[in-house]
């Protein structure tokens, strides 16, 4: 990076995070490594995807990121400036990002009504709470939510509802950056688009920045200008949305890829899918050498010894696999989907 | 394991030291004299009143006979009353038994009765059954102890007089006669309590039953009383339990009205006595003894959490 | 033209302003059952207490010693005690004290005994082994020993009783509340919170405090009736108000002595008590009912597993 | 039927069964059962020959010569001796407590003539000497073996002379007693072979336990006898005891120094309403000396010691107090209910003359420490029987102020006469106090009974409320 | 066997009262399900779906209330029978997987334990039975054994989902309703899971109501779908019909956000506006405010009515479209 360019708005490097189990009845203790060394920058306006397994340590690094957790190592900067800077800088730092939780019936304070929910980060503000309440009803329908809403409580709201209100939450301050873990994942379609255009506009307009993390590879690319793809705690790879819509390298990106249903019966109905064999390694006991490995269609001797490292495949693609600038799977052609 | 036993042991042992402590500033504090007492009313001179305080070591500075008690009390020395002149150990060895046994019980009999009332009476929240078993417990509830006591005393004596006892047989002499002399007293702290146990059952419950695993439970085709008395109790009971720990205090309290009533030999007349009388190192010994039944309680209640709730288990 | 379908056109058309029934938690516990009528009780009672010799048919603590211990009569409708004063009176007399000691010292002991376990539990660290281990201390000492202690050092009389039993009850609102807010903690809306940039504060307050209450309510309601046995044996004791003041603690202790000869001594008091405590632990349920999210005010029963 | 037991309800435990270490009658109870002294001094103040048959005073009134009793045993067999008089006497003076030892204050010393008998030397002359040692609840004037008490604790058993022998004592259970067997008095020793006194607090308790025949006698309040009144199958005996409810004024204070200030108050309060309302009927009016003492000055003589509000308020204007003031009582809470309403209407009816009572609602031991430092303005307080009257009528100078010189005089006077002068000395002492209402206010003197169940007969108690009675009871 | 359908609904109607007014989640909806057949049910986020499923078991609680229609299950009114009736129905006959994995589990017992309680409750087995390890191996859980030893609170929201899909088809009941049963799978263990209830189905012949917002979980599994919005089915139609032949204008723009897995960023189409406040229906048609083809006569409320071959939507275009081609048809012939 040229030493006069701006800082971007997010860089992570080196991020850890470790959580310490203790052994119990029969289970052996340990460290279970949930986030093993992730970096990764975000420039201001821009949508990051993050896809992965399971468990793989998406929802730790959102954590991290938003400041919930702080890293074991490795840091978290905002704007060139850690937030976890002692003082009022990181705590200012840590302000300025929002996230939307994976679980919305928890996220929300259940003898609440949602519209204080909503409000919450405006109050917090010091913004009164006429003004507060009027920007909450401005903001409920651009969620699709019926500015009655308000007054409800949040267990009296459908799933989706719920994760709406907290899209609303997240979104209603302004912040320079939102995390959305699984923010769409209960929405129906329709209102997933609604949701994801209304993301694009804000982001267009306001110049927001997403960490947009799921499991669907749709809404992942529908909204992200680059993706990353997790797996056990680290980044196996990461390239333009663009670039790894046509063409995903890692195995098991393509794996993704290729178990993703398509809203086309009959398509559905012909194709056979390769799936992944073998199970998901435990994250406190990670195979050596490349950790996708046991699972891995492709795997030969050299990945048991050596862990692979990010590297260049051409204009910012980096994977993380041995294979990687040679194992060019063939790409599927396009499914024709009707409309 | 062992760790966990230990610190847990060394609070335990703060707490009892500080207990300890604050009895015997508090002693200071306390209007009233020993030495009054024992001087009586009938006036005495200056000196007279300082050797009698000199004889019961009352004029060294109280940091000083604090250190001396404790030195005393971990070599399992209680000390003497100054009062009755017996030896506390002896006393305490008499009284004990007779008050945790009445505890015991009645801690065993108010859950027994309290537990299954405070279920039943979440089950029919708010409904004709849920009314009745409130009202009457909440009734018994209300009406002090000592209230209760004498009524049953009446009525005891008059239409059960094989119930009432006077005498307090030990249990080594008659084990029968031992407790029909513990039912009225039992009776008596026992309904209130229970009645406590019952609210905060019911409480718990309604918090449980309104999960979402309970309506899982359901749609399983659980049947309705096996989700009632097992699959919400079991996730109702760590705050119930926790809330039997408290009750121990409020039970000890009662324990000092009901023996009064009962004339049963216990600790908590003791201490009133004790109290009443400033018999310092007896007040002293027999807060003791109600803190470390109170601290073991609740170390038994820590105890059983993680059993209870998995998620309270050390990760 | 008609309207096909007619389930649309059976549905319960909601007010033409649309605007929703009058709701609040003032209007909700009105609506429920037992809470109006526990409501009723205590404000009764609350009047009784505030208006208390202005209805007293006679003075509470001056008696004729030429009717005592007379029996119910037109005159005296609750009779009078052994100094011919009249129970009625001393009875409404009393609700004063009573309404003072279970409002006033579960009042204290909440407002400290939440405070203290919500910030323990929030914050944890030292700050939470220093507040257990002191309350443990406080906890430790059998109730009713603590109390005398506290009012013998304090000197006896209403108020210092009244502190004594908030010391007292203190432990075990800290406990529940710590034990809540220590659930409350973990959950993922108070990280959204502090994400929304809320201040600890505001936390403690708007996140913590409603989710600690209803648990916490419960117990006061049960702690209003223990506060009145408590101090009933204080002033059994000597420890509570000065005689002849009038409560129906002390009426009742002392009562107890007559009860074969004049049963109404006990029975009026009692039934007061009864009344009174009932009323606060149907209160207290009621107030947990509605402040209970899941409740439903309309169809009764919220939870009719 | 299987010899049962007398069984007796007490209310209160006795702290300690050492004869030198109580002050609390209530404790006394128990002495008395076991323990006996020199001699006896009967309700109407007569001397009766117990351990001792015989005694001579010489001239100067400082010498007294016992001569022991022969054959009398102690309950374990052994013979009483000169050396066991001279010894339970030293042993008070050593070790007894404050309140024992000023019953003997004027004891010189106590020494053996041969092993018959003892000599009393006194420092001066004491005409309650006899009386002080004829206490029927030998308060300092037990005779304990000497043998036995340098073996045992005293503290935590007995061993006398008198009619009954412990057998055990269980605390705040009760004091299993039985006959002693070597008593020297065929007639005094215990007519049931054995005697439990059980120690209930709560009178409801004990009249439930006595309607079922698991008690055989106790000692009901008023209130109790109410209860027990329609009962035909539990007898009762009143008597009219010598326990006086009186006032004590700290005379060290203002206003309380103004004798017109303590008329007022005494002249203000009605005492046929106390005894109506506080003792419900079971009391009588009572100026210093309790009026079942003929030689009692009468009470119609009184000149402070009557009812009259208008003289009070004349008084108090007087002393320069025409609206009142305000005074706090230092009340002994928890003692007896008599007690507590004593004060309430003490309260009202010296609002009548505008002197305002807060009562301050003591414990025991705060209202004996207040008591003992002075730390009071008035104090209500009952007094027991006294086996010497003049303990109804001596001033307590550090409790209160100076004892006015001639009511000194005139006690020193009384103290160092004659037996027989004695008591009409002591009259007029009692006359100067109604006059100068000073030591303090006496109010009543109240009645008490024994109750008792079917199969009990020959209960005899006395105006001392003593327990020695129960050494007659037989059972029918 | 029994001819008709496992389940047929009819007129289904539940509403809650609240503080706020009464909600009508479900009104007046109506549908069957065969015997081997799946029905997909799509629609708007609260639009009654979740509560439909538990209006069929009767699982409502307190403030909602079945107001009205039946619930036939193998020609048994469900909503008939006492309570006793019901459960012994419940999960051997009809059972339910539920949306919330994460709070459906009982955190204080074993996974393989609450397994378990499902087979004891109907006199099945119990916890050691082999049938629960099965059930978790079948649901692609790594380590059975271990996992059956588990409390929930252990495992991730995936591996929680996976236990509740055993669970509910642990008993191989007749009628499976899964609720999204795989909104925190990912895609790789979703066709798993996918590939078991579709077996079930075949094996079974297990009737299965599969609600879900994935189109593409739609598209694999599914024979019928049902349109649900705001409260009401608007549409329903065999599989490839209504992907290829949408007649509602909701399904349409439904289908048309559908985001593609091989498409990059950029704006996708939406349909505007927000559904109607539940608690305060608009009357005659609900989709009229975001309709872009709204009329006059959308004022009255359309009924769900026949607009092709197996074919309904709840439209008045869609069915004067059909009128035209019946029309068309009949005179063709
Ligand atoms: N507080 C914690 N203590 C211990 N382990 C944790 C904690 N939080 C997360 N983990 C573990 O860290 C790993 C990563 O969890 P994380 O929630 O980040 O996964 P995820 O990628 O978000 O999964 P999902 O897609 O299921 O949400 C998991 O194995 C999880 O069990
Ligand atoms: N307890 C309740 N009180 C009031 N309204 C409720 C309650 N439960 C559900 N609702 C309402 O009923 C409607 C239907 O909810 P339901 O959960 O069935 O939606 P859904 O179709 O499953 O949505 P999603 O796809 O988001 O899960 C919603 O509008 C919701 O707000
Ligand atoms: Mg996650
Ligand atoms: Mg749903």
């Amino acid at each position: 990076m040229p030493p006069d360019a701006a800082p971007p708005l997010l860089e992570v490097q080196g991020a850890v995070k470790h959580f310490r189990i203790r052994a119990e009845g029969g289970r052996p203790g340990g460290l279970l490594r949930a986030v093993d060394g992730v970096s990764l920058r975000l420039d201001a306006g821009e949508t990051l995807g993050v896809v992965g397994e399971s468990g793989c340590g998406k929802s730790t690094l959102a954590r991290l990121i938003v400041g919930l957790l702080p890293p074991d190592a490795g840091t978290v900067s905002l704007r060139g400036g850690d937030i976890w800077a002692p003082g009022t800088a990181g705590r200012e730092r840590r302000r300025q990002s929002q996230m939307v939780f994976q679980n919305p019936a928890g996220s929300m304070n259940p003898r609440r009504t949602v519209g204080a929910s909503v409000a919450e980060p405006l109050v917090a503000r010091g913004v009164r709470s006429a003004r507060a309440d009027a920007e909450v009803e401005r903001m409920l329908p651009l969620v699709g939510l019926n500015p009655k809403m308000a007054s409800r409580m949040p267990h009296e709201m459908s799933g989706g509802q719920q994760q709406r209100a907290s899209i609303a939450r997240a979104l209603i301050a302004r912040p320079a950056l939102v995390v959305h873990d699984e923010a769409v994942a209960s929405l129906d379609i329709s209102l997933q688009a609604q949701i994801l255009n209304l993301l694009v506009e804000l982001q267009e307009t306001l110049g927001t920045s997403y960490v947009f993390i799921s499991h669907d590879l749709a809404a992942v690319q529908a909204i992200s200008h680059r993706v990353i793809v997790m797996y056990l705690g680290e980044i196996v790879e990461t390239a333009p949305a663009r670039t790894f819509a046509e063409q995903p390298l890692h195995p098991y990106a393509v794996a993704l890829r290729n178990s993703t249903l398509m809203p086309d019966p009959a398509l559905e109905r012909s194709r056979s899918r390769i799936v992944l064999r073998g199970d998901v390694p435990s994250p406190m006991n990670p195979p050596s050498g490349c950790r996708f490995r046991t699972r891995c269609p492709q795997a030969m001797a050299r990945c048991a010894e050596e862990a692979p490292r990010l590297a260049d495949a051409g204009g910012g693609h980096l994977v993380a696999c041995h294979l990687a600038p040679v194992a060019v799977v063939p790409r599927r052609e396009p499914e024709a989907v009707p409309c | 394991m062992l760790r966990l036993l230990l610190s847990r042991a060394g609070a335990m042992l703060a707490v009892l030291f500080a207990v300890s402590a604050l009895v015997f500033a508090l002693g200071s504090l306390i209007p009233g004299d020993l030495t009054s007492v024992i001087v009586g009313q009938e006036g005495a001179t200056k000196e007279q009143f300082e050797q009698v305080r000199r004889d019961l070591g009352l004029d060294r500075p109280l940091p000083v006979q604090y250190v001396r008690w404790l030195g005393n009390a971990v070599r399992g020395d209680l000390g003497t009353s100054p009062i009755t002149g017996r030896k506390i150990s002896a006393d305490l060895a008499h009284q004990i038994p007779v008050s945790l046994e009445l505890a015991v019980l009645c801690l065993l009999l108010s859950t027994a009765l309290g537990l299954p009332a405070g279920i039943v009476a979440a089950v029919h929240a708010n409904r004709r059954l849920d009314v009745v078993i409130r009202a009457q417990l909440l009734v018994a509830f209300s009406v002090p102890t000592f209230v209760i006591g004498i009524l049953l005393l009446l009525v005891g004596s008059r239409f059960a007089p094989d119930l009432f006892q006077v005498a307090f047989t030990p249990w080594s002499q008659d084990p029968a006669a031992h407790l029909r002399s513990m039912a009225m007293p039992l009776a008596t702290i026992t309904l209130p309590i229970a009645a406590m146990t019952m609210q905060m059952t019911r409480s718990a419950m309604l918090e449980v039953l309104s999960d979402p695993f309970i309506v899982t439970a359901r749609a399983m085709g659980v049947r309705l009383p096996r989700i009632q008395y097992l699959h919400a109790l079991r996730n109702a009971l760590p705050p119930i339990v926790t809330f039997i720990g408290f009750q121990f205090g409020v039970m000890l309290g009662g324990l000092i009205v009901v023996e009064q009533i009962f004339s049963l030999p216990g600790l908590g007349r003791a201490m009133l006595e004790a109290i009443s009388t400033r018999d310092y190192p007896m007040v002293t010994a027999t807060t003791l003894v109600f803190a470390v039944a109170f601290v073991l309680i609740n170390a038994v209640i820590d105890m059983l959490y993680p059993v209870l709730d998995p998620r309270q288990r050390p990760r | 033209m008609t309207n096909p379908d007619g389930a649309a056109v059976a549905l319960p058309q909601e007010p033409a302003a649309g605007e929703p029934p009058r709701s609040g938690f003032l209007a909700d516990l009105l609506r429920h059952k037992g809470g109006a009528f526990a409501l009723g009780v205590v404000v009764l009672f609350v009047l009784l207490a505030i208006a208390g010799r202005a209805v007293a048919p006679y003075d509470p603590n001056t008696g004729d010693l030429a009717s005592m211990l007379a029996a119910p009569s037109a005159q005296h409708w609750f009779g009078t005690d052994e100094l011919g004063r009249d129970t009625l009176s001393r009875v409404i007399d009393g609700s004063r004290i009573a309404i003072v000691v279970a409002f006033l010292s579960v009042a204290l002991a909440m407002l400290a005994g939440v405070a203290i376990g919500v910030v323990a539990g929030y914050f944890g660290g030292w700050i939470d082994s220093v507040l257990n281990r002191s309350q443990d201390v406080l906890f430790a000492f059998p109730t009713l020993l603590l109390a005398i202690i506290i009012v013998a050092v304090l000197g006896p009389g209403l108020f210092n009783a009244v502190l004594a039993i908030a010391i007292v009850y203190t432990p075990r609102f800290a406990r529940l509340a710590r034990a809540s807010a220590l659930t409350v903690k973990t959950s993922e809306y108070l990280d959204a919170a502090r994400l929304a940039g809320v201040g600890t504060g505001a936390i403690l307050l708007r996140h913590m405090l409603p989710n600690v209450l209803p648990s916490v309510i419960v117990l006061a309601a049960l702690s209003m009736s223990t506060a009145q046995l408590a101090y009933a044996s204080l002033s059994f004791l000597g420890l509570g108000v000065s005689p002849p003041q009038a409560d129906w603690g002390s009426m009742l202790s002392k009562a107890r002595d007559f009860i074969t000869v004049a049963p109404w001594l006990v029975i009026w008091p009692v039934t007061a008590l009864v009344l009174l405590m009932l009323a606060f632990n149907v209160l207290g349920d009621a107030i947990r009912d509605v402040l209970d999210p899941r409740h439903a005010t309309a169809t009764g029963p919220a939870n009719a597993v | 039927q299987a010899v049962r037991p007398l069984v007796v309800a007490e209310d209160v435990v006795p702290q300690t069964f050492d004869p030198t270490q109580s002050s609390q009658i209530r404790t006394w109870y128990a002495w008395q059962l076991v323990y006996e002294g020199l001699v006896r001094a009967d309700a109407g103040g007569a001397i009766v020959p117990v351990l001792a048959t015989k005694w001579t005073v010489d001239a100067a009134q400082t010498t007294y010569d016992f001569t022991l009793r022969d054959g009398v045993k102690f309950a374990d067999g052994t013979p009483l001796a000169a050396d066991d008089v001279v010894f339970s006497f030293q042993r008070l003076a050593e070790k007894g407590l404050p309140y024992a030892k000023d019953r003997f204050k004027s004891i010189e010393s106590v020494t053996k003539v041969d092993d018959k008998h003892v000599r009393f030397k006194l420092k001066q002359p004491d005409a309650g000497f006899l009386l002080n040692l004829g206490s029927p609840f030998v308060v300092g004037s037990a005779i304990l073996s000497q043998k036995w008490a340098q073996t045992h604790d005293p503290k935590r058993e007995m061993m006398g002379t008198g009619p009954f022998k412990f057998v055990s004592y269980s605390p705040n259970t009760q004091l299993v007693l039985k006959r002693n067997e070597f008593h020297w008095n065929k007639d005094g020793a215990a007519k049931v072979a054995d005697l439990v006194i059980r120690y209930m607090p709560e009178q409801s308790a004990q009249i439930a336990a006595l309607k079922s025949g698991q008690i055989d006698l106790m000692f009901p309040s008023a209130e109790s006898r109410l209860q027990l009144k329609g009962d035909q199958s539990v007898g009762t005996v009143q008597v009219n005891s010598t326990n006086t409810v009186r006032l004590n004024v700290n005379t060290g204070r203002k206003p309380f120094d103004n004798p017109d200030v303590r008329r007022a108050i005494s002249l203000a309060i009605d005492r046929a309403a106390v005894a109506q309302g506080a003792f419900l009927g079971e009391a009588v009016p009572s100026a210093q000396v309790p009026p079942s003492y003929a030689w009692a000055p009468k009470m119609n003589t009184m000149k402070y010691h009557r009812h009259d509000v208008a003289q009070a308020k004349a008084l108090l204007a007087k002393a320069g107090y025409p609206n009142g003031f305000e005074v706090n009582l230092n009340h002994l809470a928890g003692y007896a209910t008599y007690l507590d309403r004593f004060a309430e209407l003490l309260k009202t009816q010296l609002a009548q003359v505008g002197i305002k009572v807060n009562i301050q609602a003591n414990q025991n031991a705060v209202w004996l420490d207040k008591q003992n430092r002075a730390d009071y303005e008035l104090m209500d307080n009952e007094y027991a029987y006294q086996a010497d009257p003049l303990f109804y009528l001596m001033p307590r100078p550090g409790r209160q102020g100076p004892t006015p010189p001639e009511m000194a005089a005139l006690i020193t006077r009384a103290q160092g006469g004659t037996a027989e002068e004695y008591l009409a000395q002591l009259a007029k002492v009692a006359q100067m106090q109604d006059d100068l209402v000073y030591p303090d206010i006496t109010i009543a003197a109240r009645n008490a009974w024994v109750s008792y169940g079917a199969k009990v007969q020959s209960v005899a108690p006395d105006a001392t409320l003593s327990r020695t009675f129960l050494a007659g009871v037989t059972f029918k | 066997m029994n001819p008709g359908p496992v389940l047929a609904v009819e007129g289904l109607t539940t509403r809650f009262r609240t503080r706020r007014g009464t909600v009508t989640a479900v009104d007046g909806v109506s549908f069957s399900v065969g015997r081997g057949e799946t029905l997909g049910l799509v629609g708007e986020s609260g639009s009654g779906k979740s509560v439909t499923a538990m209006s069929i078991l009767r699982l409502v609680a307190s403030p909602g209330r079945i107001e009205g229609g039946s619930v036939m299950l193998n020609g048994t009114d469900l909503l008939q029978l006492d309570e006793e009736q019901m459960r012994e129905r419940r999960s051997t006959q009809a059972a339910l997987v539920f949306q919330n994995p994460m709070t459906a589990l009982n955190p204080v017992f074993t996974v393989g334990w609450q397994l378990g309680e499902t087979l004891r409750a109907h006199g099945r087995g119990d916890a050691s039975s082999p049938a629960v390890l099965q059930a978790l191996r079948d649901v692609g859980m790594p380590d059975p054994e271990r996992q059956a030893a588990s409390f929930p609170h252990q495992m991730s929201g995936g591996m929680r989902q996976r236990v509740v899909i055993a669970m509910g088809m642990l008993n191989e009941p007749q009628l499976l309703i899964a609720d999204e049963p795989t909104t925190a799978l990912d895609v790789t263990i979703q066709a798993q899971v996918l590939d078991l209830m579709k077996q079930l189905t075949h094996d079974h012949g297990t009737a299965l109501l599969l609600i879900t917002h994935n189109m593409g979980v739609i598209a694999r599994m599914c024979d019928r779908v049902a349109v649900m919005y705001a409260g009401e089915i608007v549409e329903e139609a065999p599989v490839d019909e209504l992907f290829g032949n949408a007649r509602h204008p909701y399904t349409a723009g439904l289908l048309q956000s559908i985001p593609r897995v091989d498409q990059p960023r950029g704006k996708l189409p939406t349909l505007p506006g927000a559904p109607p406040d539940m608690s305060a229906l608009p009357g005659g048609c609900r989709f009229r405010d975001r309709c872009p083809r709204a009329q006059e006569r959308c004022l009255s409320h359309p009924p769900l009515a026949e607009v092709g071959p197996r074919h309904s939507a709840r439209c008045w275009l869609a069915q004067d479209a059909a009128e035209f081609e019946t029309m068309e048809m009949s005179d063709a012939a």
